[in-house]
Parts: C-alpha cells; sequence; structure tokens
C-alpha cells in the first residue's frame, strides 16, 4: 500500500518556526517578569532558586507534589469523562466540566430537600441517567453525521442550558458539599519526614483511591463485560459495534451515563474539598491541557496527563509563580500542555496522526 | 487547392532531448516498508512520460516523492539541472511543478474559478495593503490573473461551471478543474496521478485531448500515471514500468508493450 | 421575486468579481447603510443605542474576526476574547502615551498589538490541528487573561485595577469618556465596523482570502499550488486578532466606557463570540452579523422583553432563564441548519432570485 | 435613409459605415467570451471589417467569389460576411451541424473560394473532403486553439488577416482605393446566397440581393418599431435566413446590438444575462421553457403551486386581453397587476424575457395553448410565416390582432394568392433572384407574373388572417372531393397534452378518420389521479375512459374543423387508439419523429379497413423491435370508435357573426 502512505520527513522547517516562536514567547515572558523585578537578579531567581529552595526544603517539596498529584487525580477524573465519550462517539463534550457541577449540585440539593444521603446519591444517579437519555434523544439523534465542529457546539448549548438550568433550580450561591454524610474522612495525616511535616489531608487520600477504584472498574467493564467490548467496538468502527447487538444509540446513552457516573464522583470529591459552585466550571476546562496531553482517545493517557498537569502546574506555582506575581496556576497547566503538543502533535498516548494524500 | 497542402503536419514541433528531471537510484521506506526501491528513470523536456505498474507499485509514491511531500531516504532527484536536498512541496510548486491527484483534491468550498484562480496564488505579487482596498494594483493583478484563468476555462471547456461550486459537480468535471488548476500554475512539469480514473469513455478521450493539446500547445512536460493502458499507449511519448516499487521497464510505448517483464506483470490486467 | 437579472451583464472583470453583482443587492446594502445611519439615530433611544446597537456592532467585528480564523481558515480559537483585551489594554496604553492623537488613530493602532500576539500564538497551528489547536488557544485566554490582572504597568497602575477612559473629540465631539452621548459613540463604532467590513471582504475575496479557504479546504493541495501553509495561517491569526483588538478597544472605549475590564475579556466572552460565528455561518461575513445580532440582542430581548409580555422574571431568573434558552437555541440551530443564518439568507435569497421556481 | 446625403447606403458595408458614422460609440456586438460581455462599437465593427476586407484582398479575394461560412454565432463570422460584401464577394453560410459530406456539396456547389470558419472541428471536417473542394483556396479560423501544428500555407488566423490588412491600409492611398472598392457595390449585387435544406433533393442557392435583403429586413424593423436600443442574441444557426435578416441585417439596418452567447449550453443564462428586447425562438424553445417550468413547479410547496395556478388562471382570462389593449374590468386589472408583481414579472425574469419588446415564433405551427400562455403573461409573443426564398417575411401578425391559429396578415409590401389547388402564392420586392447554378428550379418555383409558389397550402379566413394548413403537395382530396389536408388535421389533436402522435387517413376515401397515440406521461398522469388501473400502454390506451377523452378532443376537432371555411369536409369520421407507440425503431416516424403516413396505413391495414368498413373493433398484429434490439410480436384488439360530425355551415356562419 505504497499509494496511501504516511508522510515520514519530519517537519523541519516546522520545528524551526516553533522553535522560533517558543523563543518568543519566552522572551515575552522575561519582558513581563523583568517589569516586576530587580532585573539583575532575573537569571538567579528563574533558573537557580528554585531548585536551591526544593533541595534545602524537601518537605515542602513533597507536600506540594501531594498536593499536585491530588489535584491532578481529579483532573485525570474529568478528563476521563472527556476520554469515555470521544472515544465512543468522536465528540468533543465541552460539557463534562458542566455535569460535575450539576451533578454535585443535584446530590447537594437533594439532600437539602431532607432526602437522606445515600438516596441522594442514587437519585442524582437516576437524574444523570435521564440526562444522558436526552441528550442522546435531543441533541446527538439529530445530530448524527454532522462534522465534529457542529456536535464540539451542541456541547455548548448543552454547557449553557445546564448553567442556566442549575442555577435557576439550586441557585447561584456556593454550597457544602455533604462529605460527612457520605462517610468521607476528615482532618489531615501529618507525616514527619524529610525534616519537617508532610500534611496529607483524608479525604485526598480517600479520593486518590476512589479514582483508582474507578478507573480499575471501568478497565474491567471494558475489558470483560458485552457492551463494554460494544464500547470499544464502536470506537473502531460503528458497524462492528452493530454486529455485537447493541444499536449506536444505545451505546451513547450507555458512555453518557457513564461519563455522568464519573462526574458525580468527581463532583463529590471536588466539592468535598472546596465549595460546590459553577466555579468549578473554570476549574473543570483544566482537563482540556490534561486531554491534550493524554490524546484524546487514551484513558491511561487522561490519568499520566492529569498527574503531569496537577503535579507540574503546582510545583510552577509554588516555586516560580511568586516571581512574575503568582496566579499562574490559571495558565501554567496550558503551557504545559502546548510544550509537550509541540513535539508531539498527537498527545503522549494518542492514535498517531497519518498524512494521506 | 492542393489536397496535400492543409493537412496536418506530420510531427509537432518539439524539444525532446534535454532532460528536465531526473530520478537516481532513489528508495523510500515508511518504517521497515519499501515503498520505492533503486529507482532511476529520467523525464525530457516537452515529452509525455507515463509512469505505469499494478496497483501498489509505487507510483503514487514516485511523484510524492518528485514534488516533496515524500523525501526518499537514498538517492537524488534532480530538477533542471539542480540536485534538491529535501525540497518542501511549495518549493517545488515554485519551481514550476504541478500536480494533481488520484482522488480529486479540489478546494471544495469554493467555485471552479476560484479554485483555477489558486493555482495563480504564486503569481500574485500585491501586498497586503492594496489586497485589502481591493481597489488600484490589486484589482489590476487580479484582472490580469483572471483573463489567464478565463483563458484556461476556455480551454478546458468549463465555461457552464465558472461559478458553481466544485464540491457538487460531477467527478469527470471536478478532475478537470483540477486539471486546470494546475495549468494555471503554467508549469513546466506536469504530474497527472491517474487522471482518467473513474471516467466514462466521452469523458477519457476529452481529458487526452486536453493532455495532448497542453503538451502541444504549451510545451509541457507531462509526467502521468495510468491504469487504461490503451491510453498511455497513445499519449505518451516513453513508459517507465514499475511493479513492488522497483523499475522493470522503461522505454517508448512499443517496446514496453514487448518487454516479457511487463507481460507478465500485467498479465490479466492487460487491456 | 424582487430579482431581475435580465439586463444585467458585465462587460469588464472589475464588474463581473464585484462583491454585490447583482443591482438589486447593491440596492440592499444601500438601503440597509442608510437605516444605520439615519434611520436608526432617529428612532432609536438613547437605551436602544447604547445597549443594542453598539454592542452589536463590537459583537459583528469580534465575530468577523473569529470568522476569518474559523471559518475562511478552519482554525479554531477559544482565545478570541484575550486578543480582544490586547486591543483594549494596548488602546488604553496608546491613549496615556499620545494623549494627543485622535482616539480613532488609536483604536485602530492598538489592532496591530493584539495582531502581533496573535500570531505569535498562532505559532503551534502548524503543528497542531483541529481540536488540539483549540484547547491550545486557550493558553493565550488564559494567560493573557491572567496578565491583565497582575501586570498593573497595562492598567497604569491604577488603583480599581481598570481601564479608565478618558476623553476625547472629534471634530469637538467627545466620542469617548463619560460625556460621548450614545449617537455619537455609535457613529463612530458604525464608521469602524463598515469600513473593516468593507476591508475583511476585500481580503477574502482576493488572493489572501483564496488562500485561507485553500488551506481549509485541503491543506496538502494548497500546499502543492505553492501556498506556505505557515504564511496563511499567520496572516489569519494576525488578521483575525487584528480585528478582535479593534472590537476590544471599542468594547472598552466605545460601550462600556471603562471599568472592569479584566472581567470583560474572559473565557466565557470567547465562547460567546465562537457561538455567534457558528450560528451566523462558517465562512460568511453576513453571517457574522447575524450571528452577532442574534446573541447580542436575544439576552436583552429576554431580559427587557419577557417582563413586557407580562411574563413575571426576576432579574437573577431572567439571567438563568436566557443561559438555557441561549443552550437550548443554539441546539436547536445546529439542528435545524448546521451552516448558520448565513445559509438561511442565502437559501431565502436563491429562492428570491429563482422564484417562482423552487430551484 | 437618413444618409441620402452621403449617398443612399444600399449595401450592407455602405449600411456598417452610416452606422459607424451615426452612432458610432453604440455597442454593435457583444460576444460572452472567457466569462465577460466583450464588446465592439459600430466604429470598431467598421474598422474591423473594413481591414478584414483589405485582408481578405490581400489573400486574393475577388469580386463575385463566393465566401463560405461556417461555425456558431460568432462575431468575426458575422464580419466575415460583411468583409467579403466589402469586396463584393458573396457570403454563403453553411449549417455547422450538418456532415461533411452535405458541406461538401454545399461548398463545391458554391464555388467557395474562401472558407471562414469557427475551429479546429470545422477545419478538420472542410480538410477531410478537401478532394472535393478543387475550388476552395483559402480557410480562415476564428479560435486558434489545437490549429497551432497544421500547416499554415492556405489556412489563416482571421485575425492575423485583419491585422495584415490594417498594416496594409496605413497608405493613405490603399487606403482610399480600398474605400472605392466598397462604393462600387450596387444595391442590385448578390449580397447572400443561402441554402435551404430542402426537404426532398439537395440543398438549393438561394440567391438574395443587397436590395432584398435590405428591403426584407426594413419590413421587420418598421413593423415593429424596431431601433438602436433593441438587444438580441444570435443563437440560431447563421445560414437560416431568420438568423441572417434578424442578427445581421436587422442589426445593420436598424442598429441594434447584437449578443452571441458563450456557447450553445449558456444561451438560456445569457439570454437572461443581456435581456433582449427582440427575439426570435422556433416552438420547440418555447416548448421545451413551458415543460421546465411546469416540472419546476411540480417541486414547488403547495401554497406556492396553488398560488402559482391561480394566478396563470387569471392571465388566461384576462393577461391577453390587457396585452391586446382590451377593456379589461378594473378589479380584473387590479388582479393582473399583483399577478404581475408576484408570478409574471418573475417568470419573464427567468426567461430572459424581461425587457422583450417583440419575439416572433415561426418555422412551424405553434400550439395554440403554448402561444397564449406566454402572451398571457405579457410576452408580446408573435407569428410569422416566412421563406427563404421570400427574404423572411410573408405574413406577419400585427399588435393587437394576434391569433394563435393563425399566423397573421401579409406583411408590408407583399402580395398574396391562394391558388386553386390551396397553394400559398406570393410577390414581393424581397423575393429571391432564383436558385444558384439551377434556372430549372428557379423557374418551376416561380411563376409568370412574379409570384413566388410556398409550396404550402392554406387559406385567409373572414378577417384576412392566413391559415397554413400543409405542404401543398401533402393535401389530398377525398372522394367527396373536399379537400383533406392531413397534417393539418394531426396538429390539431396534437396541441392537445394527452395525444403524443396522430396519423389521419382520408386521400382517396369517402371521409377522414385518424389512429391516436396517447402520451403516456399525460395520460399516466390522469390516471393516477382517478385511480385508473393499468398495466401497460396497450391496457391503457384500450381503456374506455380513455377513449371518452379522445372523443372529447376529436369532438373539439370537429367543431373547429367545421368552423373554418374548406375543412369542413374533413372532419374526422371515426377514430381509433394503436395498442402500440409509433416508433422510429420499427420505422413508423422518421428520425425526426414525424409520421411515415404510407407504412403506417400499410402496416396497420387491418385497423385501416376496420375505419372504413363500420366494424366496432378489428385484430392486429404486429411485429416491433425492443429497445436491445430483439423482435417480437404484439397483437391486440384494438377498438374502432365513432365521432359526431359538425354541419359545415351553421358553425362557420355563427362564429363569423
Amino acid at each position: 500500500m505504497s499509494d496511501i502512505a504516511a508522510q515520514p520527513a519530519p517537519n523541519l522547517l516546522g520545528n524551526v518556526w516553533v522553535k522560533t516562536g517558543l523563543i518568543v514567547v519566552g522572551l515575552v515572558a522575561a519582558a513581563l517578569i523583568g517589569a516586576r523585578i530587580d532585573p539583575t537578579g532575573t537569571i538567579h531567581n528563574i533558573f537557580v532558586d528554585p531548585f536551591n529552595q526544593m533541595v534545602q526544603a524537601p518537605d515542602l517539596l513533597a507536600q506540594t507534589i501531594w498536593e499536585g498529584l491530588v489535584s491532578g487525580v481529579l483532573y485525570a477524573l474529568i478528563a476521563l469523562g472527556f476520554v469515555l465519550i470521544f472515544k465512543a462517539s468522536g465528540v468533543f463534550n465541552f460539557a463534562q466540566g458542566i455535569m460535575v457541577v450539576f451533578a454535585a449540585l443535584t446530590l447537594v440539593g437533594l439532600y437539602e430537600k431532607g432526602v437522606p444521603a445515600f438516596l441522594a446519591v442514587i437519585l442524582t444517579l437516576g437524574v444523570m441517567f435521564a440526562l444522558a437519555v436526552t441528550i442522546e434523544r435531543v441533541v446527538l439523534r439529530p445530530l448524527v453525521n454532522q462534522p465534529d465542529i457542529i456536535l464540539f457546539m451542541a456541547t455548548f448549548g448543552i454547557t449553557y442550558f445546564l448553567i442556566g438550568f442549575g442555577e435557576a433550580i439550586f441557585g447561584g450561591n456556593p454550597k457544602q458539599m455533604i462529605a460527612e454524610q457520605l462517610y468521607l474522612p476528615k482532618g489531615a495525616i501529618d507525616l514527619k519526614i524529610l525534616g519537617g511535616i508532610v500534611s496529607l489531608q483524608k479525604i485526598d487520600i480517600a479520593a486518590a483511591i476512589i479514582a483508582s477504584l474507578m478507573i480499575a472498574v471501568l478497565a474491567l467493564f471494558f475489558q470483560y463485560t458485552r457492551i463494554g467490548r460494544a464500547l470499544r467496538a464502536v470506537a473502531d468502527s460503528h458497524k462492528a459495534a452493530l454486529s455485537v447487538g447493541i444499536s449506536l444509540n444505545q451505546i451513547w446513552v450507555i458512555v453518557w451515563f457513564t461519563a455522568g457516573i464519573v462526574a458525580l464522583i468527581t463532583g463529590i470529591m471536588w466539592g468535598a474539598r472546596s465549595d460546590v459552585s459553577f466555579a468549578l466550571e473554570i476549574v473543570a476546562l483544566k482537563a482540556l491541557p490534561v486531554l491534550i496531553l493524554g490524546g484524546f482517545t487514551s484513558i491511561p493517557g487522561a490519568i499520566v496527563g492529569g498527574l503531569i498537569i496537577g503535579i507540574g502546574e503546582k510545583l510552577g506555582e509554588f516555586y516560580w509563580g511568586p516571581l512574575i506575581g503568582g496566579g499562574i496556576e490559571s495558565w501554567l497547566a496550558y503551557f504545559i500542555a502546548l510544550g509537550f503538543l509541540l513535539f508531539r502533535p498527537q498527545g503522549l498516548f494518542g492514535d498517531k496522526i497519518i498524512e494521506r494524500i | 487547392m492542393n489536397a496535400h497542402s492543409m493537412t496536418v503536419a506530420g510531427e509537432p514541433v518539439t524539444h525532446k532531448g534535454e532532460v528536465l528531471l531526473s530520478v537516481d537510484n532513489v528508495s523510500l521506506r515508511f518504517g521497515g516498508v519499501k515503498a520505492i526501491s533503486d529507482v532511476s528513470f529520467d523525464i525530457r523536456k516537452g515529452e509525455i512520460r507515463a509512469i505505469i505498474g499494478p496497483n501498489g507499485a509505487g507510483k503514487t509514491s514516485m511523484l510524492n516523492c518528485i514534488n516533496g511531500f515524500y523525501h526518499p531516504q537514498e538517492g537524488r532527484i534532480t530538477y533542471k539541472g539542480l540536485r534538491r536536498a529535501k525540497v518542501r512541496p511549495h518549493q517545488a510548486a515554485a519551481a514550476g511543478i504541478a500536480r494533481t491527484f488520484q482522488n480529486v483534491a479540489l478546494f471544495k468550498g469554493m467555485s471552479t474559478l476560484d479554485n483555477i484562480m489558486t493555482g495563480r496564488t504564486l503569481k500574485m505579487r500585491k501586498g497586503f495593503f492594496w489586497q485589502a482596498l481591493r481597489h488600484g494594483p490589486a484589482m489590476d493583478e487580479e484582472i490580469e490573473h483572471r483573463k489567464v484563468v478565463e483563458d484556461i476555462i476556455d480551454f478546458l471547456q468549463i465555461q457552464h461551471i465558472r461559478k458553481l461550486p466544485v464540491g457538487k459537480l460531477p467527478y469527470g468535471l471536478q478532475k478537470r478543474v483540477e486539471l486546470g488548476r494546475a495549468l494555471a500554475m503554467e508549469p513546466e512539469l506536469l504530474l497527472l496521478d491517474e487522471p482518467m480514473a473513474g471516467m466514462n469513455l466521452e469523458e477519457k478521450e476529452d481529458m487526452c485531448r486536453f493532455i495532448l493539446d497542453v503538451n502541444n500547445q504549451f510545451g509541457t512536460t507531462i509526467a502521468l500515471i495510468e491504469h487504461d493502458m490503451g491510453v498511455v499507449m497513445d499519449l505518451s511519448d516513453r513508459v517507465v514500468v514499475l511493479e513492488y516499487g522497483r523499475k522493470i521497464a522503461d522505454g517508448t510505448p512499443a517496446e514496453v508493450k514487448a518487454d516479457q517483464r511487463v507481460i507478465d506483470a500485467y498479465l490479466g490486467v492487460a487491456h | 421575486m424582487f430579482y431581475r437579472e435580465a439586463g444585467q451583464y458585465k462587460t469588464n472583470y472589475a464588474a463581473d468579481m464585484a462583491v454585490f453583482p447583482l443591482r438589486q443587492d447593491r440596492i440592499g446594502i444601500a438601503v440597509i447603510l442608510a437605516i444605520a445611519l439615519v434611520g436608526i439615530p432617529l428612532i432609536g433611544n438613547d437605551f436602544f443605542i447604547a445597549s443594542v446597537m453598539i454592542p452589536f456592532l463590537v459583537f459583528s467585528l469580534a465575530a468577523i474576526g473569529l470568522n476569518i480564523l474559523t471559518g475562511y481558515t478552519g482554525l479554531i480559537s477559544l482565545g478570541t476574547a484575550a486578543f480582544m483585551g490586547v486591543g483594549a489594554y494596548s488602546c488604553y496604553k496608546l491613549t496615556t502615551f499620545f494623549p494627543g492623537v485622535n482616539i480613532i488613530v488609536l483604536i485602530l493602532l492598538s489592532g496591530l498589538f493584539s495582531a502581533a500576539i496573535g500570531v505569535l500564538f498562532g505559532l503551534p497551528s502548524l503543528r497542531i490541528k483541529g481540536f488540539y489547536l483549540a484547547v491550545a488557544t486557550l493558553a493565550a485566554q488564559f494567560f493573557l487573561q491572567w496578565a491583565f490582572v497582575r501586570v498593573p504597568w497595562l492598567f497604569n497602575y491604577n488603583a480599581s485595577g481598570a481601564i479608565e477612559v478618558p476623553q476625547r473629540t472629534l471634530f469637538g465631539l467627545p466620542i469617548t469618556g463619560a460625556s460621548a452621548t450614545p449617537e455619537t459613540r455609535y457613529f463612530v463604532c458604525l464608521g469602524l465596523v463598515v469600513v473593516l467590513t468593507w476591508f475583511a471582504s476585500n481580503i477574502v475575496h482576493g488572493k489572501l482570502g483564496r488562500s485561507w479557504m485553500a488551506v481549509r479546504d485541503m491543506d496538502i493541495a494548497a500546499e502543492l499550488m505553492g501556498i506556505k501553509l505557515l504564511n496563511a495561517k499567520l496572516t489569519a491569526f494576525a488578521v483575525s486578532s487584528y480585528f478582535a483588538g479593534v472590537a476590544g478597544a471599542m468594547m472598552i472605549f466605545l460601550w462600556y466606557g471603562g471599568g472592569e475590564a479584566n472581567d470583560v475579556f474572559t473565557i466565557r466572552l470567547s465562547f460567546t463570540i465562537l457561538f455567534m460565528v457558528i450560528i451566523g455561518g462558517l465562512g460568511s461575513l453576513i453571517g457574522s452579523f447575524f450571528g452577532a445580532a442574534f446573541l447580542s440582542i436575544l439576552p436583552t430581548a429576554l431580559k427587557f422583553g419577557l417582563p413586557a409580555l407580562g411574563v413575571p422574571i426576576g432579574g437573577a431568573t431572567a439571567e438563568h432563564v436566557t443561559f438555557m434558552l441561549v443552550g437550548a437555541l443554539i441546539i436547536l440551530f445546529l439542528i435545524l441548519e448546521p451552516h448558520g443564518l448565513a445559509r438561511l439568507w442565502q437559501i431565502g435569497k436563491q429562492k428570491l432570485r429563482t422564484w417562482p421556481f423552487p430551484y | 435613409m437618413a444618409s441620402a446625403a452621403a449617398g443612399r447606403a444600399d449595401t450592407f458595408p455602405k449600411l456598417l459605415l452610416r452606422n459607424a458614422r451615426e452612432r458610432g460609440a453604440r455597442v454593435a456586438f457583444r460576444h460572452k467570451d472567457l466569462g465577460i460581455w466583450q464588446s465592439w462599437t459600430w466604429a470598431e465593427v467598421a474598422e474591423q471589417v473594413r481591414a478584414y476586407a483589405k485582408g481578405f484582398e490581400q489573400l486574393g479575394l475577388k469580386r463575385g467569389e463566393k465566401v463560405a461560412i461556417i461555425g456558431y454565432n460568432r462575431p468575426r463570422l458575422y464580419w466575415s460576411m460583411a468583409a467579403a460584401q466589402w469586396l463584393g464577394a458573396i457570403p454563403v453560410p453553411v449549417y455547422a451541424d450538418s456532415v461533411a459530406d452535405e458541406m461538401a456539396y454545399v461548398l463545391d456547389h458554391a464555388g467557395a473560394v474562401f472558407a471562414c470558419v469557427q475551429d479546429q472541428e470545422q477545419v478538420d471536417k472542410v480538410l477531410s473532403v478537401i478532394e472535393r473542394l478543387p475550388a476552395l483556396r483559402h480557410m480562415l479560423y476564428d479560435e486558434p486553439r489545437g490549429l497551432r501544428d497544421y500547416d499554415h500555407a492556405k489556412l489563416h488566423d482571421i485575425g492575423n488577416v485583419i491585422e495584415a490588412g490594417r498594416a496594409a491600409l496605413k497608405d493613405t492611398t490603399v487606403s482610399a482605393a480600398h474605400d472605392r472598392e466598397m462604393e462600387q457595390g450596387a444595391s442590385d449585387d448578390l449580397a447572400i446566397i443561402l441554402y435551404t435544406s430542402g426537404t426532398t433533393g439537395r440543398p438549393k442557392g438561394v440567391m438574395l440581393t443587397h436590395f432584398n435583403v435590405i428591403t426584407a429586413a426594413e419590413i421587420g424593423c418598421s413593423f415593429d418599431g424596431l431601433n438602436e436600443n433593441d438587444e438580441i442574441i444570435a443563437y440560431l444557426p447563421i445560414a437560416w435566413v431568420g438568423d441572417h435578416v434578424f442578427s445581421y441585417a436587422q442589426a445593420i439596418i436598424a442598429g441594434f446590438c447584437v449578443n452571441c452567447p458563450e456557447g450553445p449550453e449558456t444561451v438560456v443564462d445569457d439570454r437572461r444575462e443581456i435581456g433582449t428586447t427582440y427575439a426570435f425562438a422556433p416552438p420547440r424553445v418555447f416548448e421545451t421553457m413551458l415543460t421546465l417550468t411546469m416540472v419546476r413547479m411540480e417541486d414547488a410547496g403547495p401554497l406556492m403551486r396553488k398560488v402559482f395556478n391561480y394566478f396563470l388562471g387569471v392571465a388566461k382570462q384576462h393577461g391577453e386581453k390587457i396585452l391586446n389593449g382590451e377593456s379589461v374590468p378594473l378589479s380584473a386589472r387590479l388582479l393582473y397587476k399583483l399577478g404581475d408583481i408576484i408570478i409574471y414579472a418573475p417568470l419573464r425574469n427567468r426567461f430572459g424575457l424581461t425587457n422583450i419588446k417583440v419575439g416572433y415564433t415561426a418555422g412551424e405551427a405553434i400550439g395554440p395553448e403554448l402561444f397564449r400562455f406566454y402572451r398571457s403573461i405579457g410576452v408580446n409573443l408573435k407569428q410569422l410565416y416566412g421563406q427563404t426564398e421570400a427574404g423572411v417575411y410573408i405574413t406577419m401578425q400585427p399588435d393587437g390582432e394576434i391569433k394563435a391559429d393563425t399566423v397573421g396578415k401579409p406583411a408590408p409590401q407583399v402580395e398574396i394568392k391562394i391558388a386553386d389547388n390551396g397553394e400559398v402564392l406570393y410577390r414581393s420586392p424581397s423575393i429571391f433572384r432564383g436558385y444558384y447554378k439551377d434556372d430549372e428550379k428557379t423557374a418551376e418555383t416561380m411563376t409568370e407574373d412574379g409570384y413566388v409558389r410556398s409550396g404550402d397550402a392554406g387559406f385567409f379566413d373572414e378577417s384576412g388572417h392566413l391559415k397554413i394548413i400543409d405542404r401543398a403537395k401533402d393535401v389530398g382530396k377525398l372522394n367527396s372531393g373536399e379537400l383533406f389536408p392531413p397534417k393539418y388535421i394531426e396538429n390539431k389533436l396534437k396541441f392537445y397534452p394527452n395525444i403524443k402522435e396522430v396519423v389521419a387517413f382520408g386521400q382517396g376515401r369517402d371521409y377522414a378518420t385518424v389512429a391516436l397515440n396517447i402520451d403516456l406521461t399525460a395520460v399516466g398522469n390522469w390516471a393516477e389521479r382517478n385511480n385508473v388501473v393499468y398495466a401497460s400502454y396497450q391496457e391503457l390506451a384500450g381503456h374506455p375512459q380513455v377513449y371518452e377523452m379522445m372523443a372529447k378532443h376529436v369532438d373539439e376537432v370537429n367543431r373547429s374543423l367545421a368552423a373554418e371555411p374548406m375543412m369542413g369536409g374533413a372532419q374526422i369520421k371515426r377514430f381509433l387508439i394503436l395498442h402500440k407507440e409509433l416508433d422510429a425503431d420499427d420505422g413508423e416516424l422518421t428520425r425526426t419523429q414525424k409520421v411515415r403516413r404510407g407504412f403506417i396505413a400499410e402496416r396497420y391495414a387491418p385497423l385501416v379497413e376496420a375505419l372504413y368498413n363500420g366494424s366496432t373493433q378489428a385484430d392486429i398484429s404486429t411485429e416491433v423491435t425492443f429497445e436491445d434490439g430483439r423482435k417480437g410480436v404484439i397483437s391486440a384488439t384494438v377498438k374502432v370508435a365513432d365521432a359526431k360530425v359538425y354541419p359545415v355551415s351553421s358553425l362557420a356562419t355563427k362564429e363569423a357573426a
């Protein structure tokens, strides 16, 4: 098959340009930094000082890495929702972030209405199922065979609708997650290591464990159940899925419902660490660089990407952030992802992009 | 009037002889798969050179190497006496190599006219400022190139589809528009990848006529891949035959036709 | 049915290549311009002009900018708001440095800065395609948004952290600042939008526009035509960001009149403008206007229209309902006409041209 | 003529120069080429033609020699005619689609020494028969494409010829001599030889002088008030007299603009772009337009269709009267106005007839429904009756006196008389000088008193309008001695959409009868709407309800025949519907879809027998050829029906009253 084949040569000219771009970006960053701090100490402050700090206070480093790890797990969970849907239906589901918020709000809202905590969880799952069915009926089915960008935009529509719907029902105020009622642990474990104290929140440990469990369950589900195999088949070819005896519509419902479950769990975990509010929506956007890094179609990619992004941005914020005024967490993740992307345009675990002629 | 005085002159005026492009010992691999191995041939100025061979013989890959889409791991491609290190497709275009594709690669969202106009891009020089005004020099330039494009439209007899979006045109016409787009570049070397694939007999005849006219009227050198052996024998001056990425024959249509290896390769395929 | 094409023949290429070759279309455009220039200032009250027309014009310009990138060149961007912000802050700095220069000139110049930033963030587009690129543009959005807050030099170290729009005049009339009337601001916006739209139309109908569309439709073939992909993509980023930048400067200086600018250029604004482009129609300038009109007027209409219809609705609820409706309408639109309002317009026009025949 | 002072412009080159003087800056020719309408003013055309003529002269063209013109309508081919006329040579336009053999005959017969052709295709065609054309000295072509490698010793690009002529004319003495050469032309010189494609035998060359053509053209110009503001689209064969008079002679005389379309497939679009004010089209063009309209409207929404049909009804009722300037109630006038805004004007726009001042149809009979449709939506469509030998005009329809079933009154300066056998004879200043190199035929055609035998049979109705019934030689007689015009009867029936083909019998019989073919599409549609079930053409054709329908049509035709003088005897007494469609593959039709009456009478002898022996049905079996070439036999029992015959006198008088 030589008529259709991959482009073998790396994009040399592109690399030159890209590198120039990187240098220019660096220069701009340096200029911004230069505006803030004493120019004489810049190089030292960027390239030497942070590493000095790391070595001198390993406990702080460990603490930072742990925090990065935990937020990385949560990023990974959101990204997982994206990947599930993208793999099975090719839809880039922008609404995954808002589904997290919506699930958490529903849970809390139901509890506030007097529903017992665990019943509320079950009812929320019901709501997420209803949501999946509705989306399949109202949005996906009429838009079948449309270009990707149209489906992408449709998920924007879902996002807007859910924001309005959620706020109209539950109000816009931040709410407290019912962590205790769900028997999630509170408090912290203080580890005396590396010449200092590293404090691990129990909820974080729980989050990490639950996330790992869920990933394991999902893996088993995909590997050993009929539906799971069908889902994997549909990622390869729609016809193959049909031959397993499951309609495309059913698969969509299942996938969106699965993504809903993931969203609920993510919502609980995240909500337990901070408030349940629509601010989470912006945090959910963090899953996007994770996706870039891990590739849109890879579950391990989502996990590894999540961890890299989580740890990377915490380290960056803690050690370099203060140099340029702090708050760099909001964009650092994207730059990390962008950096990776320049060398692997298809992501760390993504399918290789093949140029055809 | 004497009956012979107005008949067609026997042989058209040609400058065949000078080598325009030579391919020397070229090999191309994709990972471990060898698409082309150690192929050499040349294309002479003004000739119609056919590249034939069974499916998967590496014909399209060869064209892709010539216009810089692929870069062979071994061997040399010399164009107009210049050996080219890794050439990008747009550089090949600037050097006068145009190309059509096996599966029509038109700009689907644009009209026939605009598609062919894109072929003129390299020849248009007016800057951004004048383009933004679309008056004065930029408009003059647009008009100047429009005239060239209209000549091509006239030549290919596609006046009636001038302003229609190409996406909805019948396949045969799309192929013609694609040829027009390539011609708009006023190429010295025109690479045609199966220009007659999927056409009915009448469309094929038209396309043959266009190819001959292009070669004859503009003196354009043409390298073409084609499956229809009848067409190849009629059109081409010389034929190179590939099989499994190797060259198995090279010569005039008559020579190639008589070659035992070619007969073997085409057994059951030959027309 | 209003089209009488008989007798409209072209004897030269300039006429044949005109953007509006049909007389009836030219008349239509003239009528719309006349309404915008005379009708609206005459009939519209201050509220209508300040809260409906000016936002519409600003959004239209931003949508044209994004449409050049997404609709014409096929590159998705989620960073439009940030590029608008660059325009706004550049304009602010320029007014500080060159207080004597006319504000309109400065607004137009400020677009150049966002064009430069746009090119910078456009560089990855050569390697990255599709959704990956969309996410990459988020880097621009969040980085720039952060910079607007964290680099006090940008807002002249104001305690409020906001842009303070100074009063500037044109022919003695105040056009920016507190004393500028909605009408004067409207006229300035209208002038800028008309001129820039004309430029955009010229560009997309010329060599550059064709190169962009070629890259969008089939980038490999475009390259083999001699189009340099990087050049085409970067010019698209530059022109797109220029339009966004000017729109951003207009937004702050001619619409908001200053204030908490760093809250304005958020990711949500980027999304809104992307919606405008999609709903309006990818690859259509007129669609950008339709999209902007639809999405900028809809919330206002809901907010003020529903109570007027007797639907009791509070301020907060109104906002929620607006969100839901916008979301639902987006989905509805995508289902009914994925090619946007521009396609509907085109179909309508075609219908009128072939009237009474259906095709 | 306005230029009487400068000596009467009595030849086309002189008229051309007059136009260059009087309206030099007005556009004379347009040609859609390379995407736009390339234009030439009268001054430019005159200059081109003058240089072209010089170029001709340099190539050795002499007064009185013949120049063949072959190709589609192109400005430079029209200029070739003018340039030849400049030197006193005679242009001979040839049908571009004629096969090489036909072309060879015409070129050889005319003794053409030059051939001006459009493109490679025509060059090749002439070259293929070159050994039969000993007189041909040079060939000139308009489009150089593909001709680069041809031997150019005797082959020239028209552009180069004009260039060479122009260069030679730079010398003032040469230039003056060249103009004197043109001035020598006289109105009695031959202007053109038009070969008519006679139905039988070889084409005959109709010789027309400048005086003939100018007179004919002036008749038309003054009749319809044509002037320099008019626009015409030239798309009919240049060898046809109509095109020569409309697109060449009248354009030069009235000074209006001739627009040459890009190609045959773009005529409709090009006509719309130009918005012609003066148009000519044979009935089939109008028919195709209407059919397309109806087909497209089938796909329109139900509301649109309703509105459309409603307003077409309004137009049918009042449109023609309004166009004719008759009195119509105000309400109807308003309704029509409304219809004009939403239906008629857009329709005219789609047809490209928005600016139409007058349109003509001729050549064959046009269906009254079709004719009225165009008039009712405000298109001033008229019929004319003409012949090459007459320099086209014989009769025309004056404004306000339009009837669908006549071809109008004698054109100005034309005298007409009807011979005893019904043949139409005419005489006018524009009639031809004879057939080229065929005095025998000329003598056959011309009477001693200067009338030309048209070969058509016809009669004047009570209002003085001429009706053409058939070729004179085809009009037969019944045993009663009354006229039996088979084609006339057949056409009357064929105008019904339900009827596809008709064969009339009656020659040497006691009365007239017809055999019909129903139109499967139209009647099939009707059947679907009325729940009539059928499996085949044969079954549908034999259906009693279909017979009823046909009986109604026949009855109507009989009434109309009874109302006409001389035709009443030819009413249809009996008819039948054939069990199979007449087919060219079975030899029943000619390849041009004309019925072969004699052959059919033989083939279906049992049926014809039944038509005359009073039986109500007859068995028939015929051999047929299927589409794939197989042969088979179809047998059937065909019913024969009677039709009512009306008394001639009563109806005729009633109608006249």
